[in-house]
């Protein structure tokens, strides 16, 4: 939470200090980079949610591809945010709303992903082996 | 065609919705299968509303000085209040509905139907 | 570059929708909960771009922020469900099934 | 409005309807029925509904999804096998056929998608939107067509609100639930034999404070932002709910007995009726807020009609924080107030 509050701290004195194009025109291509970057994490994740062959490994491929994507992508946007028409607090504020999503996102989703996890044990969902229903079919 | 589609395309969405609601609270037996029906038929009304109160190229009604003050390039605010408000009452009202499934399971033991009309006899 | 949010925001629906077909398919509820806990985590990043869609992030972030704070209620409940109950599948799809044998 | 999310949006939210009334299992039935509330929350979003989609984010994702899985809690799960019913399924199948038919026939007849000339946009609306800001100076003209220029109609949806908590608290109700709700008042709680695991507590004792200041703003800050009585008060319900789910009901209980609660509950509808009251008795309409500015000579009409507002959301946000803790508390303990869901 800290490192996110400093990290858009130093982007906002970046553009407070400094008014060449080149910046602006560098931190649009990190936050597109981002943002393009959190979308592949999310392609993987619904990837790995349709093809892995148990509950478990599922959830592997859901509970940390989904929150590192969504982080992603915000912080992205945050960076876009700052980056339209000139700094001012309104500004700044809306950013600091995206990055407490973030960090909401970082608290919820982990603890929602070890809920369904520790149900799912309980309930004794059966999980994948060598020689599984899906290993017999290939052959 | 193409284009009656496209402009028409929530009622058409809508017709879905409430015909689907409608045929759950009809034909299924299951009690909290029937409160399911119940909201479904309730969201396509409430979206009905909201999209009759949606504008092409308009923005959200909330007043800024960026937009101007003509009313053509906010959204209409009548039906969303309209429909702000039918939402937190239809919580309310299922769980209503909902009550009553449970002091039903209570009374006979069961939530199907059929088998509720036998106890009665 | 309102055109470059609009393609993210298709992208992610309809990686939505191929994530939806886990919710549909699941062979366990565990599977469809797990589908849905997906579904609302993207639905939160979903209103932040609409929000630059429109140009007013301003206001549409406050709505986020309630969706992310809200939206592992539901998970957390039928974890709950599931510790008192623990059972996956109902033993019999169906309890006429049960009365005959 | 974004044509090319909502077409995605709505088609999407037909399959997932009809996947939640088509599943056998009724907790699969309810989970992917949460999922249908997300996705309507974002439809509400594309067409410019902002306060809409809010109230949805807190009912649909916070809620109305624990009253059913509560329901499912006590009852059964199964679904019990019928017989192919054929005349009942062949009448209604008929009825809904014939019907959405009719329904579709009229579709020709209403304006297209996003026409911003229609009859419905140029009337009453259109006062609204032009006059909101010189009236009353709120730049959210839902919170003022709520709070003020039809704050009569919004009275009894709090009263509905009321009506309906009570009912279900009342109905719900057990005589040894009786017993203990007396006994439990104040009572010490030791919390060493809580089942529940260590992180869910720590993660939702880390999120209840920031959800309950967060719902305090959202209801302050409702005259410039999208939210206020309504979805404020549906957060700081849901904020205590999840409190009571990953502890327990009793430590709740602890600090906000049910007395309380149902006292808030009156009081919140009482807070409104009393304003709409108090303009009545100085010379003006029922809940017509300018004629405050008599009581307090040194704000205009304008200044006052602005105060007031704030007040009323007030009481709505108290009235539905309560009633959703009570049909919460009623729904998942089955009237025994012993232990949550």
């Amino acid at each position: 939470m800290i490192l996110n509050i400093i990290s858009i701290l130093f982007f906002t004195a970046i553009l407070y200090f400094s008014s060449s194009p080149l910046v602006f025109y560098l931190l649009n291509g990190l936050s597109i980079c981002l943002i393009l970057l959190g979308l592949f994490f999310f392609l993987g994740t619904s990837i790995g949610v349709i093809r892995f062959p148990d509950f478990y490994t599922r959830m592997h491929a859901a509970g940390k591809g989904d929150t590192l994507s969504s982080i992603l992508i915000l912080f992205g946007i945050a960076l876009f945010v700052l980056n339209t028409g000139t700094l001012s607090i309104g500004l700044v504020l809306v950013c600091i709303k995206i990055l407490l999503i973030i960090n909401f996102i970082f608290i919820g989703s982990p603890t929602a992903t070890h809920a369904i996890m520790d149900a799912g044990y309980g309930t004794e969902v059966k999980h994948w082996t060598n020689d599984s229903e899906g290993i017999k079919k290939k052959k | 065609m193409f284009e009656y589609l496209i402009t028409n395309y929530n009622y058409m969405v809508v017709v879905f919705l409430m015909m689907m609601g409608l045929w759950a609270m009809i034909a299924k037996k299951n009690l909290v299968k029937k409160c399911i029906g119940l909201v479904i038929f309730q969201t396509g009304i409430i979206l009905f509303y909201i999209s009759m109160g949606a504008k092409n190229n308009s923005t959200i009604p909330i007043i800024d000085p960026k937009y101007g003050e003509a009313a053509i390039n906010y959204a209409n605010p009548l039906t969303q209040i309209l429909m702000l408000t039918a939402i937190v009452v239809g919580v309310a009202t299922l769980g209503v509905g909902l009550m009553l499934v449970q002091r039903i399971y209570k009374e006979y033991g069961s939530i199907n139907e059929d088998r509720i009309l036998e106890k009665f006899k | 570059m309102v055109n470059f949010f609009i393609f993210v925001g298709i992208i992610i629906l309809i990686l939505m929708m191929v994530v939806f077909y886990r919710v549909l398919k699941g062979p366990t509820v565990m599977d469809r909960l797990l589908g849905v806990n997906v579904i609302g985590t993207k639905a939160t990043v979903l209103l932040v771009v609409m929000g630059v869609i429109f140009e007013r992030v301003d206001m549409f972030v406050d709505i986020a922020i309630g969706y992310g704070l809200l939206n592992f209620i539901a998970s957390i409940g039928a974890a709950k469900y599931f510790q008192h109950h623990k059972v996956l599948q109902p033993r019999s799809q169906w309890e006429e099934d049960l009365t005959k044998s | 409005m974004i044509w090319q999310f909502d077409i995605l949006l709505l088609t999407l939210v037909v399959v997932c309807g009809f996947v939640s009334l088509w599943i056998k299992d009724l907790m699969g039935a309810v989970i992917v029925f949460g999922a249908y509330s997300f996705l309507m929350c974002l439809v509400w979003t594309g067409m410019g509904a902002v306060d809409v989609a809010f109230t949805e984010a807190a009912v649909g994702a916070g809620v109305s999804t624990i009253f059913f899985i509560a329901t499912v809690f006590h009852t059964s799960r199964t679904i019990r096998y019928n017989k192919w019913d054929l005349s009942t399924k062949f009448f209604s199948s008929i009825i809904c056929i014939l019907m959405g038919f009719f329904l579709m026939v009229a579709i020709g007849d209403f304006p297209a998608w996003g026409d911003a000339l229609s009859p419905v946009n140029n009337n009453v609306a259109k006062y609204y939107l032009e006059n909101s800001m010189e009236e009353t100076k709120v730049p959210n003209v839902v919170t003022s067509v709520l709070a003020d220029y039809r704050a009569f109609d919004t009275m009894f949806e709090t009263g509905v609100v009321f009506v309906a908590s009570l009912v279900i608290f009342t109905l719900l109700l057990q005589s040894d639930g009786r017993k203990k709700l007396m006994k439990s008042a104040f009572q010490k709680v030791s919390f060493l034999n809580v089942s529940e695991s260590l992180i869910i507590r720590k993660a939702c004792g880390l999120m209840v404070p920031f959800m309950q200041l967060f719902a305090l703003y959202v209801v302050v800050h409702g005259h410039y932002s999208p939210g206020g009585g309504f979805q404020g008060g549906v957060i700081l319900g849901a904020s205590l709910i999840l409190l009571s789910m990953a502890y327990d009901i009793k430590k709740v209980f602890a600090r906000f007995h049910m007395k309380f609660m149902i006292k808030s509950l009156a009081v919140g509808v009482l807070i409104f009726a009393g304003i709409g009251l108090i303009c009545l008795i100085l010379g003006g309409n029922f809940l017509d807020y300018s004629a405050l500015s008599k009581l307090f000579p040194s704000m205009g009409s304008i200044k006052s009609r602005y105060n007031a507002m704030l007040w009323v959301e007030v009481g709505v946000a108290l009235t539905v924080m309560s009633g959703m803790f009570a049909i919460y508390t009623s729904l998942s303990s089955n009237g025994k107030f012993e232990e949550g869901l």
